[in-house]
């Protein structure tokens, strides 16, 4: 196929660097500086897709990011699919793939078209909530059909290649696109040497300049541009950023910039670059130069392909030398769109006529055209136009001066293209991001920015400032106001000249009138992507939804992908006619981000994979790895979950690891638990506050258990704390609550207590923590240090010692949480590794046998001990895990949790209490999580008593084991209960005391 | 994302480094045996939870540690003022006693 | 109130849909009212239309200060699912459960309650463990369930990543098949018309700024446009506003107000086929029928009335999803929004009387008020008809926080929803 | 048995061992420096290397407490520096991390000698607390190092913003670590052992558009 819609010259295209890709299977060439969609155009591509609701043929309407119709499916290969690329944003490159997204066999000729035909008026809005309800059961086989309709393109199904990136900025001056108005902010801040970021979305700046037939400074306006940006560019302190789009304006003026870095030279990004990146940027001050879109008008038949914006028609002769058609309609409300026609015969192609809604146009257009010859209809509208697959003409006729009515005989006039303006709506989406609600202007005929308590400034068509003489002014002030807010000192500059154009009003009309009443008229296309009509709101509002947002939400207007660039004011003016409003009475329009749509990756930047959360490690991990670990998440941190042989089962490994333990020695890296360190002359007392048990008296060189309760006396943390000094305690905390302990602790220094003298300070990274745990523990030890006593008077249960271990200074702890002798041999974490394998050559001769988290709770569960956020949930104070025995209340002080503890709930009877549990079978493990119940028949609902926390078999006592809540559980011992489990099993369990194995705990103290 | 000016660091911060720790300005009571659980349980859970201005609680976490407090408004998130923990707020409701 | 079927349609669409009638009127208020609704979301609207179907009490009002749903029911996810740790909590939602499924027919409006099942996935132990009893309790409360191991997850929802890989590998997850989503404006809309249809007086774009009191009970509200209004009892369901409201009537509430955010994709083709969240990546992700990814995670930390939150989380949530979903990394996000939920500290709600008389509230939904819609609305009609608390709400006490007899559902919560 | 220093009434420990032939491992030792330091172009952009073994000191007290500020004065030969800045003194680092936090970093070997002096030399309520096992210093250097850094962290980089000698506690990645700015193109990072895994990836990672080498 040739390019049969491109003009031989002209444009900012490369006519010499063709590229060649491939549309819906077919070959196709473009040339370098062409987006796909004006290569489309250029290769007389009228249909794009097909409709989502009434599968009606659409094609290519706008030139940037208002385009509704043109999303296109990207990608060569399975894992580069990109759904949705609008083609009007998306450069083309050599190779690239596309193809439309809804339409079969093709888009052309799409099976599904006659339900648009047939079908339509069938589907008004809102009627899902109408149908498909009978019967019940029949809503799951409907939804199947309605679910095949869904969507656009396609995610890809296997992961991505590519590599995204965030990064952070702070400047002293966002500006927010580079047209004429930031353009020429930037330029008059630029000297100022503040950093200055100009982002813009398009691939090349310069924004409406590209192809304006302006002068600027007595330069061509393109040309002007071009030298605007040469100058900026030699600016250190000015990054310019462009295919990188504002989509986000959040508070205190935190602004997120989308940046393609690679999507306009191929679909996956080669050599290790980045495809898209994410600025993170932190401005002082935001400058808004966002430009406007332009309306279309809302007629009959209006979504037929080859009905454009008029300002597109001009973007694409003029940037593209791209002339989609031959014979051009064009239908204005304004001078502006004049430009189009005028572009248009330029390109040597027949202007059939230029239909003026305004009865009495005066403006400098009207008589340059007049000049030019071209044939003027005024005070008429395109009623509808006419066409299947590509627009054959229209019907012309007169209408009334408000337009509400056609007042004319209706002409049809032979076109290929018809080209529509409606007017200018500024492109406040930013300035509506952190919660600013926009005002209506008569003025504009639009929304502009409102009251904002962001910096933020706004210059240009955002403003309704649509000429470029205002425009090229304002920007210049508001880039000199920005800088100077920002604390920069500059000289004044003037702005750039250009002439101004007298214009004459723009005349506020959306909805140009039928013969016919809208509802039996020809369907009038509001929001294109959605295919909601006129009728449609007027139906809405009809049925009593009044308020605008119902009105959206009820027809769906605005939840595409454009957001309702193009549609939201006309859908407004509609219903505020129907509803006999003005439009801000109707309400206003509020855009939430993006501006234009992000991928997922860009905003995940590196953070996905192995960098999705950091891993914490101990010093001795490497080793756990080598041995063949496998690891249990706990927090951050991978813990060694169970060290498997070959051939070993995982009940097998726990087997050994416990057996070993209970006979010989086993060790357990305890690096993870968090670690304390608390000084000064308060500590002590400091303690006594924060824990639910008494520390008034430990002794330097001892250690005691500690249980934390939060102010509602629920248990929230337990850990064993030495005296290390009078003044000087070290905290060990759960693995998971390190960092919540430590925030504890400090918010009641800082906040409650601040005259007591105590510092905290984490040391959990600094130590590397060993416990040898086992009846050959002392033997182990005995090995590697000669300077510790160890027989058990001069090392007694709960003591701690200094010394040399394997030649490294330690801190030891003879603490134990699997009742047997154990100590815990701290060293500084740098000596952790070498110190862990001495003392693993130490224990060979005893079997010295490494044991993961899930051995330590088989052995802790054998001794009854808790492990908090296993046994405990947040909702159970000491008394209910039966460690009354860990709170003293005869403490002076009113601890944290004391009063918590004894609120009427907290004291009341039958609250579920923690016990132990033992099988009927004594081979049955009971799932953890299991329900108990007294009577396992009773119907459902039953009356649940308790959950099973922690259940193992324990090879030590050749049965399972297991700990539960059961309400009232402590007056019930030796009393029955039963688990009634999913497979249909139930397991009888006796409650019992939860000390399992040597109750007296006569191992530990040997 | 806020941008928060540490009043120990003296100088903004970005939000992320910051974790909001709820309402500011509500000490524990001297004498907690003594209160009834009603009084307990508003000190634990009751707030005023204004639309407008709030005195809150932050803490510069992944910074000096240190906690502050600020006075934000709750519809607009504009920051009024931070002050360190003991201070009084410049910025407050007319009916309000801090 | 014209029955709306495919029948109907059919007939409407000969006649260019010209005689549609309204879905509600526009009344004017009377001078009083046996109930007051203060507030026209989901919760309210539902509320008075059990008012008046099942206790035919038809003299009600419904005041809101904006448009009808426009507030968390027009922000929220849809998810919907009953699988509640405590008794008290899977009782309540598990009875708005069993309205879901008929609710459509109940209310001749479809809501397209599509049970599509939900599965909460865990990534450690703990959260299995966690699971585990989550889903037993559920079944002995005759509530749906089943624990899935990674590969039965990867069954339902082929494109999770369900390997080693993950930095938090799926290691398993329970499933209720029951619980699904549905179209949220409907549900609204759906009660609204049916209340309106039994006599129900709506009103919207009027908003009480005081209370009319005598010997300390509540008599009626003043509002805004229509003046003074009055009321035997006066229900508030103003999520999102419930402290301020609260501070009218003069009292404080256990609730903190947070913005909670979520984002949907661009529509792309069918893709997922339940819902999926997790607590430990923290995120939630479902398909809605027009093809948008709809996600979502947990509250911003601060309070918040700006229905907008931080970047950052959005950022984490995203992160999540495509830790999840790597191939929907190319997949663009489209749209975020906020909206303002009132968390309580056990996460379960409030449906209680208050300190004043003849005034209750029902609130502190937290992120989790869409699904129990129906549920909330038939509890608290009975406890307004009665005067004291039905015996579905009574657990639900503002006064809890006093004694201590909290709920706590945050595992079942969990990042929202 | 007790080594109890009477003035602080704690306990106070060489965690250095007598025999050097003790294997020491810093926080990056999985990560083979030497190895990485050998491989690739030795002309990439981006230097790092790491301060590795050096011994920290966290210092706690009130900068304006005198015995706080004259016992620093008499013992380092510095005067503490205040809000964000730090001060170096014949490879002695003090940063300033909190009003009443300061982390010091002091040759290998030479800390507990420091720790027992600061304590003698300090009379006042103060905390000195050893964590030379709990992290180390890694220095990046070279054209491109702030924009790499931009992506590690929030914090404003920019030379306006933190000129040479200052120092911050922020995000790196999602870990946290102690930023100083050591010279026009060149930052020093103290990150956590735990984190030091995911700081390397992550700092590999942001160094991939400009290459980086490793020095010894």
């Amino acid at each position: 196929m040739t390019q049969k819609n491109r003009l031989a010259s002209g444009g900012r295209i490369d006519h010499q660097r063709p590229l060649n890709f491939t549309y819906n299977g077919k070959a196709l060439t473009g040339f370098h500086g062409d987006t796909v969609a004006s290569a489309l155009l250029a290769n007389g591509v009228d249909i794009v897709g097909r409709s989502f609701k009434y599968s009606r043929p659409r094609g290519i309407m706008a030139a940037g990011a208002e385009e509704p119709n043109a999303l296109l499916q990207l990608g060569a290969t399975e894992a580069t699919q990109t759904p949705n690329v609008r083609a009007t944003q998306q450069d083309l490159f050599e190779g690239l793939v596309a193809s439309s997204t809804n339409g079969w066999p093709s888009p052309e000729n799409d099976a599904m078209g006659f339900v648009g035909k047939v079908g339509a008026r069938f589907m008004p809005p809102g009627f899902y909530y109408k149908t498909f309800m009978f019967p019940q059961s029949m809503w799951g086989t409907y939804e199947k059909f309605i679910r095949k309709a869904a969507g656009f393109g396609r995610s890809s199904l296997e992961s991505d290649v590519d590599v995204y990136d965030n990064i952070n900025q702070h400047a002293d001056v966002l500006i927010v696109g580079a047209g004429p108005a930031g353009l020429s902010a930037a330029l008059a801040a630029a000297k100022s040497g503040a950093r200055i970021i100009l982002a813009d979305e398009q691939s090349e700046m310069g924004g409406s300049l590209l192809d304006s037939p302006a002068l600027i400074d007595g330069q061509p306006a393109d040309e002007w541009a071009v030298s605007a940006i040469e100058e900026l560019s030699s600016f250190d302190n000015v990054m310019l950023l462009s295919r990188s789009t504002v989509n986000g304006y959040h508070d205190h003026n935190f602004l997120t910039i989308h940046e393609r870095c690679t999507d306009h030279v191929s679909d996956c990004a080669v050599n290790g670059q980045i495809r898209q990146r994410m600025h993170r940027v932190r401005a002082k001050w935001v400058v808004l130069a966002t430009g406007s879109h332009e309306r279309p008008l809302v007629f009959g038949n209006n979504d037929i392909p080859g009905v454009m914006l008029a300002s597109a028609v001009s973007t694409y002769i003029r940037r593209y030398a791209v002339a989609p058609g031959n014979k051009l309609v064009l239908m204005t409300t304004n001078d502006n769109a004049y430009q189009a026609a005028f572009d248009w015969a330029d390109a040597g192609h027949e202007v059939v006529a230029i239909v003026d809604t305004r009865a009495n146009p005066s403006g400098a257009c009207v008589e340059a055209a007049k000049s030019r010859g071209l044939k003027v209809i005024i005070g008429s509208a395109v009623i509808e136009a006419k066409g299947d697959k590509r627009v054959n003409g229209v019907l012309i006729a007169g209408i009334d001066e408000v337009g509400e009515k056609v007042t004319g005989s209706v002409e049809p006039y032979d076109c290929d293209i018809l080209a529509s303006s409606g007017g200018w709506s500024p492109a406040i989406h930013l300035s509506c991001h952190t919660g600013s609600r926009p005002v209506w202007s008569d003025e504009v005929i639009g929304f502009v920015p409102g009251e904002t308590v962001q910096k933020q400034l706004s210059a240009g068509a955002i403003n309704g400032s649509f000429s470029l003489e205002s425009c090229l002014k304002e920007g210049t002030e508001q880039g000199l106001i920005a800088i100077r807010n920002a604390g920069f000192d500059i000289e004044d500059r003037s702005a750039p000249k250009t002439a101004p154009v007298n214009e004459d009003r723009a005349m506020a009309l959306f909805h140009i009138p039928h013969t016919k009443s809208t509802s039996r008229g020809p369907k009038q296309f509001v929001d294109f992507q959605n295919d909601v009509t006129a009728s449609a709101i007027e139906l809405a509002t009809r049925e009593g939804f009044e308020s605008i947002e119902h009105v959206k939400r009820y027809t769906a207007m605005g939840f595409g992908t454009d957001q309702g660039k193009t549609g939201n004011i006309n859908g407004m003016a509609i219903a505020a006619k129907s509803l006999n409003k003005s439009i801000p009475e109707t309400g206003t329009t509020i855009f939430r981000p993006n501006y234009t749509p992000v991928t997922f990756g860009a905003i995940t930047g590196r953070n996905v994979g192995e960098l999705f959360d950091p891993e914490r490690y101990t010093a001795i991990h490497r080793w756990h790895v080598e041995q063949g670990a496998l690891f249990e998440d706990v927090g951050q941190w991978k813990r060694p979950w169970y060290y498997p042989k070959a051939g070993e089962s995982i009940q097998d490994t726990l087997n050994r690891e416990c057996t070993a333990t209970r006979e010989s020695v086993g060790i357990l890296d305890a690096s993870t638990l968090g670690k304390i360190d608390i000084q000064g002359k308060d500590a002590r007392e400091f303690l006594g506050r924060v824990y639910t048990n008494a520390w008034a008296k430990l002794a330097i060189g001892k250690c005691r258990y500690g249980l934390m309760c939060g102010e509602d006396g629920m248990v929230f943390d337990d850990g064993v704390t030495a005296c290390l000094g009078e003044n000087h305690f070290l905290m060990t905390t759960t693995t998971g609550g390190a960092a919540r302990v430590l925030s504890w602790l400090e918010i009641y220094h800082q906040t409650e207590w601040p005259e007591m003298e105590v510092y905290f300070n984490s040391v959990t990274d600094h130590w590397s923590t060993a416990t040898i745990s086992g009846p050959n523990a002392r033997k182990v030890l005995a090995k590697l240090t000669d300077d510790i006593e160890l027989d058990a008077e001069s090392f007694k249960f709960m003591d701690w010692h200094t010394g040399t271990v394997a030649g490294v200074p330690a801190r030891v702890f003879r603490i134990s949480f699997t009742g047997e002798l154990s100590y815990e041999i701290n060293v500084s974490a740098n000596y952790g590794l070498a110190v862990w394998e001495k003392i693993m050559e130490a224990g060979s001769e005893f079997n010295i046998t490494p044991y993961g988290t899930e051995s330590m709770h088989v052995l802790r569960a054998e001794k009854g001990f808790i492990i908090v956020g296993q046994d405990t949930d947040g909702s159970v104070h000491p008394h209910d895990i039966n460690h009354g025995w860990a709170v003293v209340d005869s403490k002076p002080f009113s601890f944290i949790g004391k009063r918590g503890m004894k609120r009427a709930d907290c004291v009341r009877p039958n609250r579920k209490q923690l016990v132990g549990l033992k099988t009927k079978v004594p081979d049955a493990v009971i799932p953890e999580g299991a329900q108990a119940v007294n009577d396992f028949e009773q119907p459902v609902p039953m009356d649940m008593l308790g959950h099973v926390t922690s259940s193992y078999y324990s090879a030590n006592l050749g049965r399972s084991i297991a700990m539960g809540m059961i309400k009232s559980g402590l007056s019930r011992i030796g009393e029955t209960v039963y688990y009634p489990l999913a497979d249909g099993r139930v397991i009888e369990a006796e409650i019992c005391s939860p000390v399992f194995y040597d109750p007296k705990g006569e191992r530990q103290r040997v | 994302m806020f941008y928060i000016y540490c009043p120990y660091c003296e100088e903004h911060r970005e939000e992320e480094e910051f974790h909001a720790s709820g309402e500011a300005h509500i000490p524990r009571p001297s004498d907690p045996d003594n209160c009834t659980d009603a009084e307990w349980g508003e000190y634990l859970f009751f707030r005023t939870n204004p639309r407008g201005l709030h005195h809150e609680l932050w803490v510069h976490g992944i910074g000096c540690r240190k906690f502050f407090n600020i006075t934000r408004d709750t519809v607009s998130y504009e920051i009024k003022e931070t002050y360190k923990i003991g201070a009084k707020p410049q910025f407050t409701h007319a009916e309000e006693k801090v | 109130m014209q029955r709306y079927s495919g029948f109907g349609l059919v007939k409407h669409a000969l006649s260019y849909h010209e005689n549609w009638q309204r879905v509600w009127r526009n009344p004017t208020p009377k001078p009083k009212y046996d109930v007051i609704i203060v507030g026209g979301g989901g919760h309210g609207l539902a509320t008075a239309y059990y008012l008046a179907k099942v206790h035919n009490i038809t003299n009600v009002a419904v005041v809101e200060k904006g448009y009808l749903g426009g507030g968390n029911t027009a922000r929220n996810t849809t998810i919907v699912r009953s699988n509640y740790l405590w008794d008290e909590s899977a009782h309540l939602y598990e009875h708005a459960m069993k309205l879901w499924e008929g609710l459509s027919q109940e209310l001749n409006y479809n809501v397209m309650f599509s049970q599509r099942g939900v599965l909460n996935l865990g990534h450690t132990l703990q959260d299995m463990r966690d699971i585990n009893r989550r889903v037993n309790a559920n079944r002995l409360n005759g509530i749906d369930g089943e624990v899935l191991d990674a590969q039965g997850v990867k069954e339902i929802e082929p494109m999770m990543d369900c390997s080693d890989r993950p930095r938090y590998p799926v290691m398993g997850a329970s499933f209720q098949p029951r619980a699904g989503v549905a179209r949220h404006d409907a549900v609204a809309w759906g009660y609204a018309r049916a209340a309106d249809a039994l006599g129900v007086d709506l009103f919207q774009q009027c908003e009480v700024n005081g209370f009319i009191k005598e010997d300390g009970a509540a008599i009626g509200v003043t509002t805004k446009q229509h003046g003074e209004i009055r009321a035997g009892r006066i229900g508030c369901v103003v999520a999102g506003n419930s402290g301020v409201v609260a501070k009218m009537a003069g009292f404080r509430l256990p609730i903190e107000s947070h913005p909670l955010q979520a984002l949907v994709s661009e529509p792309i083709k069918p893709i997922l086929n339940s819902v999926t969240m997790s607590n430990q990546v923290h995120g939630y992700v479902s398909q809605s029928d027009k093809g948008d990814l709809v996600i979502g995670a947990g509250i911003d930390g601060y309070l918040g009335y700006g229905q907008r939150g931080s970047y950052a989380t959005i950022e984490h949530n995203i992160q999540a999803i495509v830790e999840l979903f790597p191939c929907f990394s190319r997949v663009r996000m489209n749209r975020q929004w906020g909206g303002i939920v009132d968390t309580t500290a056990d996460a379960c709600p409030i449906m209680s009387a208050t300190p004043v008389e003849n005034l209750f509230f029902n609130c502190g939904w937290g992120t989790g008020g869409f699904k129990a819609t129906p549920g909330s609305g038939h509890a608290f009609a009975e406890t307004l008809a009665l005067g004291k608390a039905s015996s579905l709400a009574k657990p639900f006490s503002m006064f809890r926080f006093h004694d201590g007899a909290l709920i706590d559902e945050h595992g079942a919560a969990g990042v929202a929803h | 048995m007790f080594d109890v220093n009477k003035s602080m009434q704690t306990v106070q420990m060489n965690l250095i061992p007598n025999d050097v032939s003790v294997r020491a491992e810093t926080p990056l030792h999985h990560v083979d420096l030497a190895t990485i330091a050998t491989q690739g172009a030795q002309d990439r952009n981006i230097k790092i290397q790491e301060l590795a073994l050096l011994d920290h000191l966290v210092l706690r007290g009130h900068a304006d407490n005198a015995a706080l500020t004259t016992g620093i004065q008499s013992v380092m030969g510095v005067s503490l520096p205040i809000n964000l800045q730090s001060v170096e003194k014949e490879g002695q680092v003090i940063r300033w991390i909190s009003p009443d936090e300061w982390l010091i970093t002091t040759p290998h070997g030479t800390g507990f000698a420091l720790e027992q002096q600061l304590r003698n030399a300090i009379s006042t309520h103060c905390a000195v607390v050893n964590v030379s096992g709990g992290q180390t210093v890694i220095t990046v250097e070279g054209a491109g190092t702030e924009e790499m850094l931009r992506k590690c962290t929030p914090y404003d980089i920019h030379i306006s913003n933190m000129p040479v000698g200052k120092v911050v506690t922020s995000l790196f990645g999602k870990a946290q670590a102690v930023i100083r700015r050591t010279g026009e193109q060149q930052f020093e990072v103290v990150i956590r052992r735990s984190f030091s895994d995911y700081c390397w990836l992550w700092l590999q990672d942001s160094c991939r558009e400009f290459g980086f080498t490793v020095k010894l």
